[in-house]
């Protein structure tokens, strides 16, 4: 990260020189960041806190949950019980969650006996996948769209736009998901139903073909039901700037409709849904959770799923942990990338 | 273009449940279980008709008088898949591991949970000392892992045996692929000392959506899938290439009735209702429900109606009340029952008990089993028949077992999977199976009765006369129905299907009407025999891959180009 | 209420006024402290209009703002007839019905949900609940704030007023509470010059007709021309002159005053000073006389001839008193103007 | 010759609520270095006019009438040959330049891209130049890295005027430049504005409603009142002497200092501000005219020739033989009127 | 550009009649105030008032009407909301029980059953009708816990700056942090299955949306100078809360709540489709789960999956187009322009 104001000189003219100089620039800077870290670990920790009490009062009993339906003696109970801590009393298991936190150590599954941090590690590559790409399409699509909309706002174009856009905003994902494994998986059979991978695929490419054409549905499913929003945001964003006098010079420039579209107004309005965007990187982790399950997608939103039922304590308080804390980070990387590309907002 | 092991012939199976773990020792999903039936072999195994056990790494075996001391005779033409022999060491070594180290318990402790010892005095003899008989000792669903491998391992609750690939093992094929929760691959063992598999390879590929499965078998992505909903079952039957196999149930689907939770002291605790301490009531309750039209609505006629605690698939035990014994579906009697007793009618159409209280019954279903939900909303209706409200509360399994721990419930839907082998499933129901305390109950009824737990321990001491220990179980199920606190309703069919241009035979157990998946034993993936040459699911993708991704390449290229073309028509006359 | 009872003030204790008031806010993100209104001394006696007059940002608003105590002061007090104002809610309630304050901007002053009627009656039922008389004295206002008839306007909305009717709005909804001083802030300056003389010709009326005092708020000395009694210049914080209108306005001492009057467009006579930069900024005051940085007599070599200019740039020429008399708060000015 | 010359201009505004005949048959001319200062109340239609000397209306506004920019008119131009007629024949300099920089991007790209744009030259060259254009208004060169909000609002004004001079167009037209500003810095403003004109032979418009400051200013006065120029002359003695009640109420509303005239006698125009989509019959200043008579209320005047070199919209300048021949009725029955307008 | 900002209730009626101008206007200024005239008697004042308001309502509906999508929406809702409230005169509730249903397993559409039927032969279509009853229910109650206890949070939040603000803002952002899905399900777990566990547990983790967004709008109004004023005139915190900011965050929260309510009803059949619903009551969410469990689907039984999740969408989108609509018609800005 550059430090803003770093292009004023420093033997600025009297009178002129920009406030506070290069120094205090750079002090702001970090105080600034300083705070919204704190302010993000504040908030991380007040989540681990939540995750830990508000899954303990769950109802079940994890250790019969497991074991349900097969024959096991009491003493296998009694010994996975002390496993899994769960003979403690409840401030100990705490003071033990706390600790483990510190280090990194979100304790061992239930149903999977590995290190939460590890099935989590194992899970993420995939959650990450699908949901980036989701949001990057979706935003790129709702993006184009909204401007376009909004630059010929009234047109057949905008209402058609507008109108599909929200009629897909509508639909539930998982419906949507559904029919579409209906309609092209083995109704037309170009995709596959569900899943990440063929098994078996080997050599980096042909994996990369693989799982891209297995992501086709779920993204398509992802970008369908969360376009709408860039597009809407975008959309009125632009209609804002649009009345902007700014636009009027620079068409008094001589510039080309299209070059104000694409230099002025399209720039400006996209900066509010920046932050839109990051929020939404965020969240959408936790929000594939349905798209996840539909298509068996080996991610954390069907982990966190399964793990519910049992409930496999260590796994879904650190998936909880997990979900939070990217969105935490995600506002956190909002509030810092968006003072780069709003020098309106720079400290 | 996709695989580069195109070679062979390749079964792929949708399962619903990734695994949990591949070491044997910790393993717990029926996937995992499966899995070590094909990757490991076992003492015993059981016979592909029949389900009775029959030999497998034992050759032969001895029991002592006192039924305490057993031995067996371990083939010893078996070797391991990194060519090491396997031996009767491997065998005590690994029964030897599960009693001394807790954590190799996790999964299988309750078989060795009476042994005293394991031991192998020479390379094909093992020894195993009991402290008490068990009936189980001719099913022992424990792989045998390869000492030398496992010898080295450290901690056992954590060690997941997917590090190395290829897993060793004994089994007919080889663990040789592992993508965490998405798909096992294992390859066949051509060494394997029974007759090796046909196909080369299975994949089981992780999909737990129903729907996605079966579009998955249409589309030639799997070959097998199980788990159908009748509604799916009905659908694929007539479809080209596929096989549906129905298969009767393992399982029955029951309700379990509160009688008064009580500790094996005879400590009352919670709070079911007082009325249904009363058998009348109890056997009203039976009359109200028509398990035919559970079997015809809910099972869409893929299910029977049951009586006996012992599912008809193993006929040896199954049992059917004599006619003058049955509750069947008879409002009208049940309604008389209940007049006859005492319960009257209140104005709202509830009846009260003699004592006076309301009979307003709560029923606890388990939210994740839809079969379950649906009967649940049936005997609601049906009960309010005669003159019961029912205040069905569906939810999660954890909440149901809290009720049942704490005895804080009426009526409680529940099921089992019977093994070839019923011990088990009676012994739950003994008055040692109730709670030594309140909340620490492991059955799913609190059920005590003596002549019952004579005839239970009569049963365990004939295990070795099949026919007279049958009979016995059957006198335990008569018990069981009377006293109409395990109510079984129906024993619902297994439902599966299969490309039949892919597999063009395959082993279901017992044969017939067996199913497939899930068996105890190897048998329907050793047997299942490719259909045609390069039919294997490998192909399917590949064309779909270039299919799909010329679909996206041309809608993108189509929308793009459009995009362009507008914007350069529109952009030079416009303000 | 009880204000009834005593009577109007003894002629000369002033009505309002701010004794060494300092106002500063922090400030944001590491920016330092704004000292808006940085020692200002001032006093309005009962029937006068005070203009306070200076350029934008020099803390005017801030000032007005402090002595109805919507802004606490840092240090300095305000005092009400005297007594210093007490900021429990109970006394500025009672205080803020005989105080009123006409904002900046009459287009935000007015909710737009809210009809006239509602408008003007808002302090009424504030301070007196649902007074039966409410419709009448509402009327009344209206009248007398020059919407005539006023039932006309009862139940407009203030955005189908114009721009001159909207503050007549407003100066109504504050004489509705009969208030004994008005803090006009920039009554007229959002307005077109052709209905502003129209508010202050209302202004003038209200002095002569109820006696009430005002402080004037503005950046426009020809304003303080139309209307006002006494004018405070204020610069950067601090009022640096003060005098009647006639002799601050056609004699002025600062050189900023005198920087102001020569710009205005139709100064006729003398070259007009347009003081080069930028308005200061409250947050880095600079120090000594706090005009000296931008001062066109220490530039032209003047205050050096009259041996002031090392004071200008170092010591602080301090606070001017408020009373009745002409001052400047300028080294220059006062060794120069023997009056002083 | 007249380097900008403009002829019975109409804008119309379609809006919801009908249509707003903003602007109503304006004329004008500016000749080559001199300037012209519109003054007229806020919503008369001045921004509507210098809006559409270089189309840059909305479309919601229909134009008639002529506006020929060194002899070419606009209004029949092609988009590109405006394109490239706009900043380079006349450029514009925005009531608020608050909004009229764009916020995000640097000011010094926003002044060169106008250069590259018409004057195709090298960006190296154009870095150059809004070096140049900086300093001449009064900025020093590293501003051109500077983003708008880090200006105070007087440099933003500056650096619009940098940006106007940019491609060196032989028109300005300057849109309430200082409205929004400090007397201070209002000051400051037109001297620049003053002296860069006078330096580099520009004609100008200018636009405000302060009639004080064009009077200072400029050449030429034309006051505008709803939608119509009502009087039009040289700026010293427009302002001194308005022969049209609007204009003299304008110059009146400025209080002279010192002048005991207005002391504690400030003079305002009673009366709403005109609604363009609902003006009265005849005059449209009648509503608020003080002076107003009966035939006020059936002529719509034009503008007449009020003196030398000077015209007014107002009945009242016509001698009676010019009356007769503008076809107003009743003319006789004011015989003084230039008492009023003696200046 | 100077667009009002805030909301104009009346747009049937012009600027200021410009008739009313002149006789006022050219009255000589030092006139002395001449006496008021009468007041007319309150009734006509308040009659007048009445009157005014009903224009103005005319004048929102003219405004909404233009909005055709908007029209649409409310159309599709009324829609809705009546066949839902009628339902028990035209369907018999006997055959929506599972033991008592008329028609056969899974039976296709046909003249009898439009919509076909389910596993237990009830009509599909009185399904969906009768499903309506609770989905609207539940989006509407959570919707209305939501936004109440949101538009609290943000007014106090944004009304009293400093301390206050900053703890409740604390608190919302950790609730924004939570993931709402994450959250619902959770809660939904934890509480006993029915459908009051649903509306709290989508009311309460949707909260904190709205109440950013009312603070968002109680610090902007709070900005504006009718505030300061309000204050100046002597009024205390609840008079400024009341009178001037709960009026003019009212537009946001109206549009607000119509776009909850379709969100609700998706996350209804969200949790439904969790497996988190509660079986025992007809709902859309709980209809597709019928339907997935049963493997309608792949089954080719699309009248039974296809006709609830179109009602969901159709509803949902309804919703949300009135509520664009709304946000539409209170927010100039928004409006066609220029
Ligand atoms: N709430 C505040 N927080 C921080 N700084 C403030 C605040 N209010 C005012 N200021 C600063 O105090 C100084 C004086 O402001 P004030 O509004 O009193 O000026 P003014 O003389 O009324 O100006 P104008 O003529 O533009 O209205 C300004 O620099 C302003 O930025
Ligand atoms: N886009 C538009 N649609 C409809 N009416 C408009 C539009 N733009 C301006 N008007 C109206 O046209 C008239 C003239 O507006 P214009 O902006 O030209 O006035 P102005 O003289 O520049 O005023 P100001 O001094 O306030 O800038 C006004 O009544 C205004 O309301
Ligand atoms: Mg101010
Ligand atoms: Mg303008």
């Amino acid at each position: 990260m550059t430090a803003p104001h770093d292009e004023a000189p420093a033997a600025a003219t009297p009178g002129t020189e920009p406030r506070g100089g290069r120094r205090g620039a750079a002090h702001r800077t970090l105080r600034y960041l300083g705070g919204r870290l704190l302010t993000a670990a504040v908030s991380l920790v007040a989540v681990m806190v939540t995750s830990f009490f508000l899954f303990r009062i769950l109802p079940g009993d994890p250790v019969t949950a497991l074991t349900q339906g097969r024959a096991v003696s009491p003493e296998q109970l009694e010994n996975m019980r002390r496993d899994f801590g769960l003979d403690q009393p409840l401030p100990q298991q705490f003071l033990d969650y706390c600790l483990g936190l510190l280090r990194f150590d979100f304790g061992m599954s239930y149903q999977y006996r590995v290190p939460v941090a590890e099935l989590i590690a194992e899970r993420i590559g995939p959650t990450v996948l699908l949901a980036g790409t989701g949001t990057i399409v979706a935003a790129i699509l709702g993006l184009l769209l909204g401007t376009g909309s909004a630059w010929r706002r009234g047109s057949a174009m905008d209402r058609v736009n507008t109108g599909v856009a929200l009629t897909m905003w509508s639909v539930p994902s998982f419906w949507l998901g559904l029919i579409l494994i209906v309609v092209f998986a083995s109704g037309t059979g170009l995709f596959p139903t569900s899943g990440m991978m063929t098994p078996g695929v080997s050599g980096t490419f042909n994996v990369a073909v693989d799982v891209a054409h297995h992501m086709v549905l779920p993204v398509a499913t992802m970008v369908a039901v969360t376009y709408a929003q860039y597009m809407m945001i975008m959309r009125s964003s632009l209609l804002d700037e649009m009345g902007s006098d700014y636009l009027t010079t620079a068409r008094a420039k001589g510039l080309r409709d299209a070059l104000v579209l694409r230099r002025h107004a399209a720039p400006n309005a996209l900066l509010p849904t920046v932050t839109l965007i990051f929020l939404n990187l965020g969240r959408v982790v936790a929000g594939v959770i349905l798209v996840e399950t539909v298509f068996a997608w080996p991610g954390l939103g069907s982990l966190f799923y399964s793990g519910l039922g049992v409930p496999d304590l260590p796994t879904v308080q650190a998936l909880f942990v997990v979900f939070a804390g990217a969105v935490i980070l995600m506002n956190l990387l909002a509030d810092l990338v968006y003072p780069m590309l709003d020098p309106r907002v720079r400290v | 273009a996709g695989t580069d092991e195109d070679s062979g012939t390749t079964l792929t199976v949708a399962v619903s449940q990734p695994a949990d773990s591949l070491s044997p020792f910790l393993a717990q999903r029926l996937i995992s279980t499966n899995l070590h039936r094909l990757s490991y072999d076992y003492l015993t195994n059981y016979d592909p008709a029949t389900n009775e056990p029959i030999p497998a790494l034992a050759e032969s075996w001895d029991t002592s008088d006192d039924g305490l001391t057993w031995t067996f005779q371990i083939r010893d033409d078996v070797e391991w898949s990194d060519g090491e022999p396997l031996t009767a060491d491997d065998i005590a070594w690994t029964y030897t591991k599960m009693i001394e180290d807790d954590a190799a318990a996790t999964a299988n402790g309750n078989f060795v949970a009476n042994f005293e010892s394991a031991t192998a005095p020479d390379a094909t003899t093992l020894e195993i000392v009991l402290s008490e008989p068990q009936a189980t000792m001719l099913a022992l669903d424990i792989p045998i892992v390869p000492r030398h491998i496992w010898e080295d391992v450290e901690n056992f609750g954590e060690f997941n045996n997917d590090e190395d690939f290829p897993i060793v093992g004994s089994g007919p094929f080889v663990i040789t692929g592992y993508e965490p929760n998405q798909s096992v691959t294992l390859e066949a063992n051509d060494n394997y000392w029974r007759d090796p598999p046909r196909f080369d390879r299975i994949v089981f590929t992780t999909m737990p959506e129903q729907d996605a499965q079966v579009e998955a078998l249409r589309s030639g992505e799997v070959s097998l899938i199980s788990g159908l909903t009748p509604a799916q079952a009905d659908a694929l039957e007539g479809e080209d290439g596929i096989t549906v196999n129905n298969a009767t149930g393992k399982r029955f689907q029951a309700f379990t009735i509160n009688p008064g939770a009580e500790t094996q002291d005879g400590e009352a605790f919670g709070d079911g209702h007082p009325a249904l301490q009363d058998r009348v009531l109890r056997q009203a309750i039976m009359r109200a429900i028509d398990k035919d039209e559970i079997v015809e609505n809910v099972y869409g006629g893929y299910a029977e109606p049951a009586e006996g605690y012992i599912p008809s698939r193993y006929p040896d035990y199954a049992w059917t009340p004599a006619d003058d014994q049955r509750l069947d579906f008879d409002v009208d009697a049940a309604n008389r029952m209940l007049d006859d007793a005492g319960y009257e009618m209140g104005d709202d159409g509830v009846r009260t008990s003699p004592d006076g209280d309301r009979l307003e019954l709560r029923l606890h279903v388990h939210n994740d089993r839809p079969d379950y939900v649906s009967i649940g909303q049936v005997l609601t209706e049906r009960l309010a028949g005669i003159g019961i409200e029912i205040d069905n509360q569906t939810v999660d399994p954890g909440v149901l077992s809290d009720a049942l721990n704490s005895g804080d419930y009426d009526l409680i839907m529940t099921g089992w999977s019977v093994n070839p082998d019923p011990d088990y499933v009676l012994g739950i129901h003994t008055c040692d199976a109730l709670p030594e305390e309140p909340g620490t109950m492991r059955s799913d009824a609190y059920f005590c009765n003596e002549e019952y737990d004579e005839l239970y321990a009569e049963q365990l001491a004939t295990y070795d006369d099949p026919q007279a220990r049958a009979d016995i179980v059957k006198d335990m199920q008569a018990i069981l129905y009377e006293e109409a606190v395990v109510n079984v309703l129906t024993y619902a069919n297994t439902l599966e299907a299969y490309r039949s241009d892919q597999i063009s035979s395959i082993q279901v157990q017992p044969d017939p009407g067996g199913n497939i998946w899930g068996q105890d034993g190897h048998w329907s993936f050793t047997s299942a025999t490719p259909a045609g040459a390069g039919s294997g699911a490998g192909a399917g993708p590949s064309a779909g891959v270039l299919a799909g991704v010329g679909a996206v390449v041309v809608v993108a290229v189509a929308g793009g180009a459009f995009y362009f073309w507008r914007r350069s028509k529109t952009s030079e006359d416009r303000e | 209420m009880e204000t009834a009872e005593q009577g109007p003030p003894a002629a000369g204790t002033p009505v309002l006024s701010a004794a060494d008031l300092y106002v500063r806010f922090k400030g944001r993100g590491g920016r330092g402290t704004a000292r808006a209104v940085d020692g200002v001394d001032l006093d309005v006696r009962p029937g006068e209009i005070v203009a306070l007059v200076g350029e934008s940002g020099c803390g005017k608003t801030t000032l007005a703002r402090t002595l109805l105590g919507l802004e606490k002061a840092s240090s300095g007090r305000v005092a009400f007839e005297g007594e210093p104002l007490k900021y429990g809610s109970r006394q500025l309630k009672a205080f803020r019905k005989r105080v009123q304050l006409v904002l900046q901007d009459p287009s935000g002053s007015l909710n737009p949900r809210h009809t006239v009627y509602d408008a003007v009656a808002e302090g009424l039922r504030i301070h007196e609940g649902a007074a039966a008389d409410e419709e009448q004295r509402v009327a009344e206002a209206l009248a007398r704030a020059g919407l005539r008839p006023p039932e006309r306007y009862f139940l407009r909305y203030p955005h189908e007023l114009s721009g001159g009717q909207r503050q007549r709005v407003v100066i109504a909804g504050a004489l509705v509470l009969d208030p004994e001083v008005i803090i006009a802030d920039e009554p007229v300056a959002s307005l077109d010059a052709s209905v502003r003389g129209e508010i202050l010709q209302l202004l003038l009326r209200l002095r002569d007709d109820l006696g009430l005092s005002a402080l004037v708020v503005t950046h426009d000395l020809g304003l303080a021309w139309n209307i006002a009694d006494r004018v405070a210049v204020m610069y950067l914080g601090r009022v640096v002159e003060t005098g009647t209108v006639e002799e601050v306005l056609g004699s002025p001492r600062h050189p900023y005053t005198r920087a102001l009057l020569s710009v205005l467009p139709d100064a006729g006579a003398g070259e007009p000073v347009v003081l080069a930069g930028e308005p200061p900024d409250p947050t880095r005051i600079p120090g000594g006389c706090r005009f000296h940085a931008r001062c066109q007599i220490l530039a032209s070599g003047e205050a050096e001839r009259a041996g002031v200019a090392g004071r200008c740039r170092t010591e602080d020429p301090g606070i001017l008193p408020a009373d009745d008399t002409h001052r400047a708060a300028c080294h220059w000015a006062r060794e120069t103007t023997p009056a002083e | 010759m007249n380097y900008l010359e403009v002829k019975d201009l109409h804008v119309t505004y379609r809006t919801a609520g009908g249509e707003v005949p903003a602007v109503r048959g304006v004329g004008f001319s500016v000749e080559p270095g001199r300037k012209l200062g519109v003054a007229g109340e806020s919503g008369c239609g001045k921004s509507t006019v210098a809006l559409a000397l270089l189309r840059l209306l909305p479309s919601s506004a229909t134009l008639s009438g002529e506006i020929l920019l060194d002899g070419e008119d606009v209004l029949t131009m092609r988009w590109g040959r405006l394109r490239a007629v706009r900043w380079v024949g006349a450029s514009i300099v925005f009531q608020g330049a608050m909004h009229s920089l764009n916020a995000v991007r640097r000011i010094g790209d926003q002044i060169a891209e106008p250069i590259l744009l018409h004057n195709t030259a090298t960006p190296a060259e154009a870095t150059r130049r809004v070096g140049e254009l900086l300093e001449h208004v009064g900025l020093p060169r590293w501003r051109a890295r500077s983003f708008p909000h880090e200006l105070s609002g007087g440099q933003r004004q500056r650096v619009m005027i940098a940006m106007a001079l940019a491609c060196e167009p032989r028109l300005i037209i300057a849109d309430e430049p200082t409205t929004a500003l400090d007397v201070m810095i209002q000051a400051q403003i037109l001297r620049l504005i003053d002296r860069l004109v006078g330096e580099q032979g520009i004609s100008m418009m200018m636009i405000s409603h302060d009639l004080s400051v064009l009077a200072d200013t400029c050449d030429r006065l034309a006051v505008m009142y709803a939608g119509r120029i009502v009087e039009e002359g040289p700026a010293g003695t427009v302002f001194a002497g308005a022969r049209h009640p609007y204009g003299g109420a304008l110059s009146a509303a400025f209080p002279r200092i010192g002048d005991p005239a207005s002391r504690r006698a400030p003079s305002g125009l009673a009366g709403d501000p005109p609604d363009p989509a609902a003006l009265p019959g005849g005059c449209s200043f009648r509503p608020r005219c003080a002076v107003a008579e009966d035939r006020c209320a059936e002529v719509d005047p034009v503008l007449w020739p009020a003196g030398p070199d000077r015209a007014a919209a107002c009945v009242r300048v016509l001698t009676d033989e010019q009356a007769a021949e503008a076809g107003v009725p009743g003319a006789a029955a004011t015989a003084t009127p230039e008492k009023e307008t003696s200046a | 550009m100077s667009a009002p900002e805030l909301p104009r209730e009346d747009d049937g009626e012009g600027a200021a009649p410009a008739g009313t101008v002149p006789a006022q206007g050219a009255a000589p200024v030092h006139e002395p105030a001449a006496p008021t005239p009468p007041p007319p008697p309150p009734a006509s004042r308040r009659a007048l008032l009445w009157e005014r308001r009903r224009r103005a309502l005319t004048g929102f509906r003219r405004e909404y009407a233009r909005n055709r999508a908007g029209m649409f929406g409310f159309g599709a809702l009324l829609l809705f909301v009546v066949v839902a409230v009628a339902a028990p005169l035209f369907i018999d509730p006997a055959g929506l029980t599972v033991t008592g249903a008329p028609g056969g397993r899974f039976e296709p559409p046909s003249a009898q059953y439009p919509l076909g039927t389910d596993a237990f032969g009830r009509s599909v279509l009185d399904l969906v009708v009768w499903g309506a009853r609770i989905s609207l229910t539940v989006g509407f109650l959570a919707t209305f816990v939501c936004v109440a206890l949101g538009t609290l949070v943000g007014i106090v939040a944004g009304h009293f700056g400093g301390v206050w603000s900053n703890v409740l803002m604390r608190i919302t952002d950790w609730f924004v942090v939570l993931p709402t899905l994450v959250m619902a399900v959770a809660l939904a777990a934890v509480m006993s299955r029915s459908t009051l566990t649903i509306i709290i547990a989508i009311g309460v983790t949707c909260w904190p949306t709205t109440a950013r967004l009312v603070r968002a709008q109680t610090i902007a109004v709070e900005a504006r100078p009718y505030i300061e004023r309000a204050r100046a005139l002597g009024g205390g915190h609840t008079h400024v809360m009341l009178r001037h900011v709960l009026p003019n965050v009212t537009p946001v929260i109206l549009a607000q709540t119509t776009l909850i309510v379709g969100e609700s009803i998706i996350m209804e059949s969200t949790l439904a489709f969790l497996g988190l619903g509660d079986p025992s009551t007809i709902s859309w969410g709980g209809i597709l789960q019928d339907a997935r469990t049963a493997g309608a689907v792949s089954s080719g039984i699309w009248w039974y999956m296809l006709p609830p999740g179109v009602a969901i969408a159709v509803v949902a989108l309804a919703f949300t187009l009135c509520g664009r609509a709304l946000e539409g018609v209170f927010n100039p800005r928004l409006r066609e322009r220029r």
